[in-house]
């Protein structure tokens, strides 16, 4: 179809850019529907084209692509270029993203059609796609840096979309600087890689880092790091901004302020597992540091276990998808902690499917109920909402690990790969991955049970106009749906076990704990089938059941425990409603530390001792030395003439007296 | 002994100025109230007159004349026609201001024409007598000018003082003078710099030395000998300020470098770290005292003090350089000193002394174009370039750190940055301040126009200061 | 007789000028005289070292120094005419009109 | 084809000429000749200045475009010009920003327009006149010079305050550049001339070198300006008029960093070296504290002000972290980048900058004030404008795809190289620079409207978007392709670090 | 020794005692006659003294120009001015310390150098005296007009400057006193004497 793949590759990032730019830039001109069909078109072009890519390198086997496109700049002999790399993992995440993408874009029309800010909106989402596309089809760590920094800046425009909002613009800017601060170590990290590999090529960087394997740093005097972990941990804690992970996760929660189909998009299915993608990426050199994937798998437990806790108390519907998010991205980091990386793929995968149905969901509900978004003034919302209804259930089952949707493999994956892990903080990741299972169901069904069953709390009015949303609002929902269902069974063979990603992702023979459960379902034609069946024997699958029964005891049976829990344990209550104080320590120490310590700078050393002591004071100095100095001229002949003879007699006593 | 008649024709431009002086003086008497513009028109042609007779029998060769009293030399020339322009510019920027206070009279000029005789001399001068001299005709004529208005109480003052402490400066230079004569046993230049190579007894001749730079730290103006010179600035009519502040310094500026290069240049080592301290307190003292004046006579007075301390920077170094340097600074400083006092003759009127800074308040707003020729006077003053008076100081430092003196223009910078402060703020009254009066300046053509060239002049020679530069090289070389 | 005692004696006459200069704070007159006394000890080491070196030149300048003291003197009696008449008085410490 | 022409004083001179012209058209009631004459002379020099770029020959290392006269021969100064692939970018960027701050003053300056309008031809001149200069007297003479204008621009068009700051910046900037005057003429008696190239190559002793590189250092610090010296532009930023803020921001702080590229490291390369440490210290301070100090500002301009101090500090980081690289790998791998980064930087900054100072101008008109406080919500009333002013805030804050990333990232690479912590301190600057650029945006842009004076605010108008759209097509052009400009530069960058790394001692 | 120059020595003591004393008498009397009266005696002892330094001339003309001509003036202008004396005196004790230390401490300076340490009898013998009929008007006169020529002319034009300040600035038509000028009379138009002024004729109230 296409002479020169590149053309291709260009196209798939250039179509959803220029989508932005018409409705950005000419949203006046083109009208709400040019901009929804411009930007719309821009990401469905990159969704076909997207296809023919995986077609042509997953399915056609062809040669992964490694190009340049143009060379930003050379400086020092080194040549920072901006060009592809394609091959099947970026291939699928191309697909992943643009789909999901074209997915919210269609549900944006129904969900922002009361919107002033509409082209806007679309110019920002159709943007987000062209830099999510940047960041995963980029050949080095620069335009990965780019990407990156993009959907940061995406990120911030539409956490912040309604300007007028103090949370929104608050939560706008904390996101940003969580994510710059995770920036700031993943910076450091891409210094650390052109320093060591003296290239910011992946294909160079993998090629060489045997000649760095060995080579130590010493940053803290005397004390020597291996420089493979002091990178590989530099990277992380990017990855730790932008897929919130523990500490650095504070933003995403409150980046729910921003509209719903960019916290499905951009807050659940896509950006935020940027961290994930990278560091699948970047396999070649974590598998060389044992210590920075026992890190990586130790945050991302503490993520996936403390996170899910979190969701159990929230009652805003989008908040609780949110932490759900958080500790789906926590089940992912363990899987890269412990070598599983093409599980921590395939998991995000998945997760991008049934998470995105899920926040799309709990839109439509939110369109549905007016914008109300708190569960306790829901309920028994299945009957005016059936495909919501639906579909909702649908992404619930797939979150919770259902054996037979999507979810159930990828998350089963990870737990059996992490129970194979060997590697320090392995056991406490598996504790906290099989807890994680149970809360998971408990939050999971808790919502659903909440919004969709139960008793009607909502008031006379809204009840009233409780229908379901259009058409471009089901659409997706249905759309998703699908793969929620069925992607997990179609690719847990290979994206899981098989050879899927190919060279894109490496494992150390001794790591391969992949491998070690694969051969637990060695001769199963199919590892899928395989894996249901043997389910209903691990612990994973009864977790669930009890979470979710659990939940309907709570919820639909005795609706009236959860106030008694909460007062006998109020401590733990507190603990969890207050996120674990992480908010309250970095509002008090890191953002009012900063704002004093400016202040402190400011008034005391560049106002106070610099310009009024120092330069002020000069100059004052000089004004009271030349008062005095002026005094002395007092207008008497006498004391002019004395001045004479004072200074001949000084003149003499200073030049003549010492010879003598 | 035998005895020749000594060539007159070195002398000419001296007997020509006596001449016209005392023809002035016969034709005053005969003038009446109202053709008193005569003696001024005979006083600046005759001028004129002067500069072409210079520039005509110029030469950069030194001839000595009158047995050895005088010396006739390339820096003579070129400090004279300076001399006669400075003062044929005085004369232009007094007129007006003398005419409205009724100080329009033929002893101005006379006076005047004596004062630049005096100067001439102590230029040409190659003996101490004539030192002494040219130095007591220049004096006497300035204290006379300064008393003219004599109904004014501190014109009085100021002549008072300033005959005071004249006096007692030339009886120690006086001193000093016999000093050394009495140890090198001539009052012959040459002969005294060949003798004092000579002299055993260093501490007599340090002696001598500080007595006679008294004095000529006094008619500079050098710290601490410099008290003088803001009461004399301020008390004497603006019309003589300008005069005072302007060509006496070249004359000042020739008998320090008579004195000390032509008379003691053997003895150098003896007079450098004298003249260095004097250099310094005048830059500390001329530059931060002038911070807290208000009127602004009494301001360039003390910046006229620590201009004195670049000027005497170059001779510090005691090489042609040097020398050449602080003849270029004399020349510069007394074109920006015309300049500036002659800004301030222009705003003044009948019946009111533009002397206080607040009187240039707006002055942008009332007229731009005298703003921006302030403002270039300011600024070269200041030392920023491009304008002359950037170069001059370039020329200075330039000398003193190729005598390895690096610290001694380190501290010299140090002080022109807090001389620069009052500068500024002149400007600043000019363009940042609102004007109090929006009464329109008038003056006479000839002045506007002058004053116009003046103070391109800064500019112009200060984009293209080769010329001068070189010329005052090449006089100091060739003497 | 020593040169020195010359040249002592116009020393101790050039000091009391001196002090009578700063000295007096109440009548120019007497400044004025002052400076007299001092070119009078000036005129002495000039007339001293002139015997002494056996060289005219010295009484020459000397020659000098008189004439234009006496011009010198005439000038500054004017002067304090002047000021007499705008002030009505010659007291030292009413000119203080110039200060600063 | 430009060959041929002398085109540096072509470009110097113009503006100059212009000027003089300028103030002859008089008084208010010529206003309007007055801005057009400037318009007309401000692009001609910038298009005069093109041929710079277009005929420069990107493969040699030597000054181009040079010219020589003899100008003073007394002291042996010579009007000695020409360029090289550091100077050639200031130079372009000094005439592009002269066109757009007389765009900007447009209509914003009322009175005394012919004076406003000549101040900035003849300040253009002047700048372009120190990056073309080869000769010490030269430089010095257009060093200077530049104060004179920009002293008059913000004691008549500024600010309440502008007598303090203006006479502060004169004299702060004068008092450094004293120094360096006694430097360069002890350099020139020593060497016989006030050649630059001549000084590069003279030897010097260790002691020597450091008394000079001090003289440089405090006239360059406070140029730049650099930490402890730099509480001079705030107060300069503040005052000056939106006009004298760009150029000041834009141009003259680059004037700093150039003279550590063009005199104190290749004249006193020996003493860059040993105070190395001193300057590093220096700049990360800029960095961090100066950042943090940004935080603390309630004034837009003020802010704006301190985050130029702060990205400055990554130029002369640049600058000095060669040595510790250069000790660590004799091949100097990274060396080049670190002054490219820092150069890209001054270029850079160039733009964000001006494009900031005039985002606050804009403002400014309208509300006349700059206090954060007065603001919020401007948004709602000035969404086009607000749309470019959040485009600057992230370049300000190092956005990739914006010009303010290059250098910070190049910079940073480097000083990874030469050690750990200069890198890491410099990255602190993402969190800080984003913290204080985009907390100021939340403030005033984001938000419900805050007042009734936001309430009445109007949307930048057609001149105000003109300016804008220029400033963001440059900084986004620079932030996805700055291979051009690094293209000119690098043989430039290779023959300094060459002729750095080479001692003077023996 | 030779007693002759023995007495002119002890001569020459006793003139610079008094000298100095009558100097200090100038300084410090109460009434400028008297002061006058002081530098005139002081001059004359000076006279004496430069007489056995063989200026004969030099002493007469200091008497003739000094004490005839210049103390004269002095006196007169004294005279003239009318000048409250005691009032003059005040606040002459109150200086007097710091007045006479910096004195003495110039004193103790200069005779530090000035004293035989650098100009005793080693450094510079006593000359031998002129033959009687050596005459010092001769020797001076010889060089006034050769060699100093050109001192002397300025010299005279010092005095002619100092002629014409003098009249300058004492010269001066007192303005109370009522002069006619000729010229102005004739010159005088109708205008400066009269004027028409027009009125209007008023009408009665």
């Amino acid at each position: 179809m296409f002479e020169d793949m590149q053309t291709v590759y260009i196209w798939i990032v250039l179509a959803p850019l220029i989508g932005a730019i018409i409705a950005g830039l000419f949203g006046k001109v083109v009208g709400r529907t040019g901009a929804h069909i411009a930007a719309i078109a821009g990401v469905a072009i990159a969704f076909i084209l997207s296809l023919y890519v995986f077609k042509d390198i997953v399915i056609d086997g062809a040669q992964a692509f490694n190009g340049a496109v143009y060379t930003w700049l050379v400086s020092d002999g080194v040549r920072f270029e901006v060009g592809f790399l394609i091959d099947s993992l970026s291939a699928m995440m191309m697909v992943v993203v643009t789909f999901v993408s074209l997915m919210v874009h269609i549900y944006t029309i129904g969900y922002m059609k009361d919107d002033d800010g509409y082209q806007r909106f679309f110019s920002y989402i159709a943007l987000f796609t062209f830099s999510m596309l940047m960041l995963v089809m980029s050949n080095n760590f620069l335009q990965l840096f780019f990407g990156w920094e993009a959907v940061g800046l995406v990120s911030y425009l539409l956490i912040g979309f309604w300007y007028k909002k103090p949370t929104a613009i608050y939560a706008n800017l904390k996101a940003f600087l969580v994510n710059r601060v995770g920036d700031f170590g993943f910076l450091l990290g891409i210094a650390a890689v052109l320093m060591y590999f003296g290239s910011l090529d992946y294909a160079t960087v993998f090629n060489n880092v045997d000649k760095v394997n060995n080579l130590t740093m010493s940053i803290i005097p005397n004390q020597d790091w291996s420089v493979i972990t002091v990178i590989c941990i530099l990277l992380f804690i990017g990855a730790m901004g932008k897929s919130a992970q523990i500490p650095l996760h504070v933003w995403l929660p409150d980046s729910m302020e921003g509209p719903t189909p960019i916290s499905a998009l951009i807050h659940a299915a896509t950006m935020v597992t940027a961290g994930i993608y990278m560091v699948a990426r970047m396999s070649p050199l974590f598998e060389l540091s044992t210590t920075a994937l026992s890190f990586v798998m130790v945050i991302g437990a503490t993520t996936a276990l403390f996170m899910g806790m979190l969701g159990l108390v929230q009652n805003d519907i989008k908040r609780v998808i949110a932490y759900s998010t958080l500790s789906q991205l926590g089940y992912m980091t363990v899987a890269l902690g412990a070598s599983a990386y093409g599980a921590a793929v395939f998991h995000l995968m998945t997760h991008a499917f049934f998470k995105a149905l899920l926040f799309l969901g709990a839109g439509a509900v939110i369109i549905a109920m007016h914008h109300e978004q708190d569960m306790r003034k829901m309920g028994g919302l299945r009957k005016y909402l059936p495909i919501t209804w639906f579909t909702s259930m649908i992404g619930s089952l797939a979150l919770i690990g259902t054996p037979g949707f999507a979810g159930f493999f990828s998350k089963d994956s990870i737990i059996e790969a992490v129970g194979h892990s060997t590697i320090p903080g392995a056991s406490y990741a598996y504790f906290a991955v099989l807890a994680g299972v149970f809360i998971t169901a408990l939050y999971s069904f808790r919502l659903y049970f909440m919004v969709f069953h139960g008793k009607e709390r909502m008031d006379e009015h809204t009840r009233s106009h409780l229908h379901e949303p259009s058409w471009v609002v089901t659409l997706p929902l249905i759309l998703l749906a699908i793969p929620s269902v069925v992607i997990g069974y179609l690719y847990v063979d290979s994206m899981a076990f098989g050879n899927f990603f190919g060279d894109a992702i490496f494992v150390l023979p001794q790591h391969d704990v992949l491998g070690e459960v694969a051969k637990m379902f060695a001769g199963a034609s199919s590892i899928a089938w395989a894996m249901m069946l043997h389910s209903v024997f691990t612990l994973p699958f009864w977790l669930a059941a009890s979470g979710v029964a659990t939940a309907w005891f709570l919820y639909m049976k005795r609706p009236d425990i959860p106030a008694v829990i909460q007062q006998r344990f109020s401590l733990i209550y507190t603990i969890l409603i207050n996120k674990y104080g992480f908010d309250r320590f970095n509002e008090i120490v890191f953002a009012g530390g900063s704002r004093a310590i400016g202040k402190i700078c400011w008034r005391y050393f560049d106002v106070k001792l610099i310009d009024t002591f120092v330069i002020n004071g000069s100059a004052k100095t000089v004004g009271w030395v030349s008062l005095i100095l002026r005094r002395m001229q007092t207008g008497y002949l006498y004391t002019y003439a004395f001045a004479m003879i004072v200074g001949l007699c000084g003149l003499l006593l200073i030049f003549v007296y010492p010879l003598k | 002994m035998s005895f020749e008649i000594p060539d007159v024709m070195p002398a000419l431009p001296e007997i020509f100025i006596l001449s016209m002086a005392c023809i002035i003086l016969v034709v005053d008497l005969f003038l009446s109230k109202t053709s008193r513009g005569a003696s001024y028109m005979l006083s600046q042609a005759t001028l004129i007159i002067a500069v072409l007779i210079t520039v005509a029998t110029f030469s950069e060769a030194s001839v000595l004349s009158f047995s050895d009293t005088f010396v006739r030399d390339g820096i003579a020339d070129v400090l004279k026609i300076a001399v006669y322009i400075a003062t044929f510019m005085v004369f232009l920027y007094a007129k007006d201001y003398l005419k409205d206070r009724g100080l329009f009279k033929g002893e101005f000029y006379t006076l005047g024409l004596f004062a630049v005789l005096g100067m001439m001399i102590l230029i040409s001068a190659h003996n101490f007598l004539t030192i002494y001299l040219g130095l007591e005709l220049l004096s006497l004529s300035l204290y006379a000018m300064v008393a003219l208005h004599r109904d004014s109480i501190q014109a009085s003052e100021a002549a008072m003082k300033y005959f005071v402490l004249g006096a007692i400066a030339s009886g120690m230079l006086l001193y000093g003078m016999s000093m050394i004569y009495g140890i090198t046993g001539s009052l012959d230049l040459a002969v005294i710099s060949a003798n004092a190579a000579n002299v055993s007894d260093n501490i007599v001749l340090i002696f001598g030395i500080v007595f006679l730079l008294i004095g000529v730290a006094f008619k500079l103006g050098a710290v601490p000998f410099h008290m003088w010179v803001p009461d004399v600035y301020q008390g004497a009519p603006t019309a003589v300020t300008i005069f005072i502040g302007s060509a006496p310094k070249l004359a000042a500026f020739a008998m320090l470098m008579r004195l000390l290069m032509d008379g003691l240049g053997s003895v150098s080592a003896q007079w450098q770290d004298i003249l260095i301290l004097l250099v310094l307190l005048s830059l500390a003292v001329g530059n931060i005292v002038a911070i807290a004046q208000v009127n602004i006579k009494r301001m360039l007075a003390y910046s006229t003090i620590s201009h004195i301390g670049f000027l005497m920077l170059g001779v510090v170094a005691g090489t042609e350089e040097g020398v050449s340097a602080s003849m270029f600074y004399a020349i510069t400083y007394t074109l920006m000193s015309l300049g500036g006092f002659a800004m301030i003759i222009l705003l003044s009127r009948k019946g009111f002394e533009a002397e206080k800074l607040a009187d240039f308040k707006g002055l942008n707003q009332r007229s731009p174009w005298y703003a921006f020729l302030m403002l270039i006077l300011m600024f070269s003053m200041a030392g920023v370039p491009p304008f002359l008076g950037f170069w001059a100081k370039l020329s200075v430092l330039s000398a003193v750190i190729s005598v390895d003196l690096v610290w001694l223009a380190v501290a010299s910078v140090i002080f022109s940055i807090i001389g620069a402060f009052y500068y500024l703020r002149v400007i600043k009254i000019m363009y940042f301040d609102k004007a109090e009066s929006s009464e329109p300046i008038h003056c006479s053509k000839d002045m506007s126009l002058l004053i116009s060239v003046n103070a391109f002049a800064v500019l112009l020679i200060g984009l293209f200061p080769g010329g001068l530069l070189s010329l005052c090289l090449n006089v100091v070389s060739a003497s | 007789m020593a040169l020195s005692d010359y040249l002592i004696f116009s020393a101790i006459l050039f000091s009391i000028s001196v002090a009578g200069i700063f000295l007096n704070r109440k009548n120019v007159i007497i400044i004025l005289m002052s400076i007299e006394l001092m070119l009078l000890a000036v005129n002495t080491n000039f007339i001293a070292f002139s015997y002494y070196l056996g060289d005219v030149a010295g009484q020459v300048f000397v020659f000098f120094i008189l004439t234009v003291a006496a011009a010198e003197a005439a000038i500054g009696l004017a002067i304090l005419i002047v000021l007499f008449r705008n002030k009505r008085t010659i007291d030292v410490e009413e000119l203080d009109s110039l200060n600063g | 084809m430009f060959m041929d022409w002398p085109l540096l004083s072509l470009v110097i001179w113009t503006p100059i000429i212009g000027g003089i012209l300028v103030l002859a058209t008089g008084s208010d009631k010529n206003a309007m000749e007055a801005k057009v004459l400037t318009l007309v002379v401000s692009i001609v020099t910038f298009l005069l200045s093109l041929p710079l770029y277009t005929d420069f020959n990107t493969q040699i290392s030597t000054m181009q475009f040079v010219e020589k006269i003899a100008w003073i021969e007394r002291f042996n100064i010579n009007y000695h010009l020409g360029i090289d692939g550091i100077s050639m970018p200031l130079i372009l960027l000094t005439s592009f920003t002269t066109v757009i701050v007389v765009i900007a003053g447009w209509e914003v300056i009322k009175t005394r327009v012919a004076q406003y309008m000549a101040a900035f031809l003849i300040m253009e001149g002047l700048m372009i006149g120190v990056f073309a200069a080869l000769d010490a007297a030269v430089f010095y003479v257009f060093w200077e010079a530049m104060l004179i204008p920009m002293f008059i621009v913000i004691g008549i068009w500024g600010g309440p305050n502008r007598v303090y700051a203006t006479i502060k910046f004169f004299l702060y900037t004068f008092f450094g550049s004293v120094f360096m005057l006694v430097a360069l003429l002890y350099l020139a008696v020593q060497s016989g001339s006030f050649d630059i190239l001549g000084f590069h190559a003279f030897k010097l002793d260790l002691a020597t070198q450091i008394l000079i590189f001090i003289a440089f250092l405090l006239a360059f610090a406070v140029k730049i300006p650099m930490f402890p010296v730099h509480t001079w532009l705030p107060d300069a930023h503040v005052e000056a008029p939106t006009g004298g803020s760009i150029i000041l921001a834009a141009i003259m702080l680059k004037l700093g960093a150039y003279g550590f590229l063009r005199f104190s490291l290749p004249i006193t390369p020996d003493a860059s070296a040993s105070l190395d440490w001193l300057m590093i210290t220096l700049s990360l301070i800029a960095v961090v504290y100066i950042g943090f100090v940004a935080l603390a500002q309630q004034d837009m301009k003020k802010l704006i002000a301190y985050s130029s101090i702060s990205h400055m500090g990554f130029v002369t980081l640049g600058f000095f972290i060669i040595f510790a690289i250069a000790q660590k790998d004799a091949s100097m791998a990274g060396a080049a980048m670190g002054i490219e980064g820092a150069i890209v930087q001054m270029i850079s900054h160039g733009f964000i900058s001006a494009a900031m100072f005039f985002c606050v101008g804009v403002m400014y008109d309208r509300m006349h004030s700059r206090q954060i406080n007065d603001y919020g919500g401007v948004v709602n009333t000035m969404p086009v404008f607000a749309a470019f002013m959040v485009l600057f805030a992230m370049a300000n804050a190092g956005l990739p795809g914006t010009s303010g990333f290059v250098g910070e990232f190049m910079v940073i690479l480097s000083a990874f190289k030469a050690n750990f912590w200069y890198a890491f301190f410099a990255a602190l600057t993402l969190i800080v620079g984003a913290a204080y650029t985009l907390w100021m945006v939340k403030r005033v842009l984001f938000g419900d409207v805050a007042n009734e004076k936001v309430e009445k605010l109007t949307d930048a108008n057609g001149r105000e978007i003109l300016v804008l759209s220029i400033l963001a097509g440059t900084v986004l052009f620079f932030g996805i392709y700055p291979a051009p400009l690094i293209e000119v530069m690098s043989p430039s960058v290779e023959n300094l670090l060459q002729h750095v790394m080479q001692s003077k001692l023996n | 020794m030779n007693p002759e120059i023995n007495i002119a020595q002890y001569i020459t003591y006793v003139f610079a005692a008094f000298s100095l004393a009558s100097a200090l008498m100038v300084i410090t009397a109460k009434n400028p006659v008297q002061a006058a009266l002081a530098l005139v005696l002081t001059f004359f002892l000076s006279a004496g003294i430069w007489l056995t330094l063989e200026a004969e001339f030099l002493a007469i003309t200091l008497v003739l120009v000094y004490v005839g001509a210049v103390m004269v003036l002095f006196l007169f202008v004294v005279m003239m001015l009318d000048i409250n004396m005691a009032q003059l005196r005040a606040g002459f004790i109150r200086y007097l310390p710091i007045g006479l230390l910096v004195a003495v401490l110039l004193a103790v300076l200069l005779i530090m150098v000035v004293g035989p340490a650098h100009f005793g009898l080693e450094q510079f013998a006593a000359p031998t005296r002129h033959a009687a009929d050596y005459s010092n008007v001769r020797e001076l006169g010889r060089v006034m007009y050769t060699v100093y020529v050109y001192p002397f002319e300025i010299a005279s034009v010092i005095l002619l400057v100092a002629i014409i300040a003098a009249i300058a600035l004492t010269l001066r038509r007192r303005p109370d006193t009522k002069r006619q000028d000729p010229t102005q009379q004739i010159a005088v138009k109708r205008a400066d004497r009269m004027r028409v002024v027009d009125m209007k004729a008023e009408a009665k109230k």
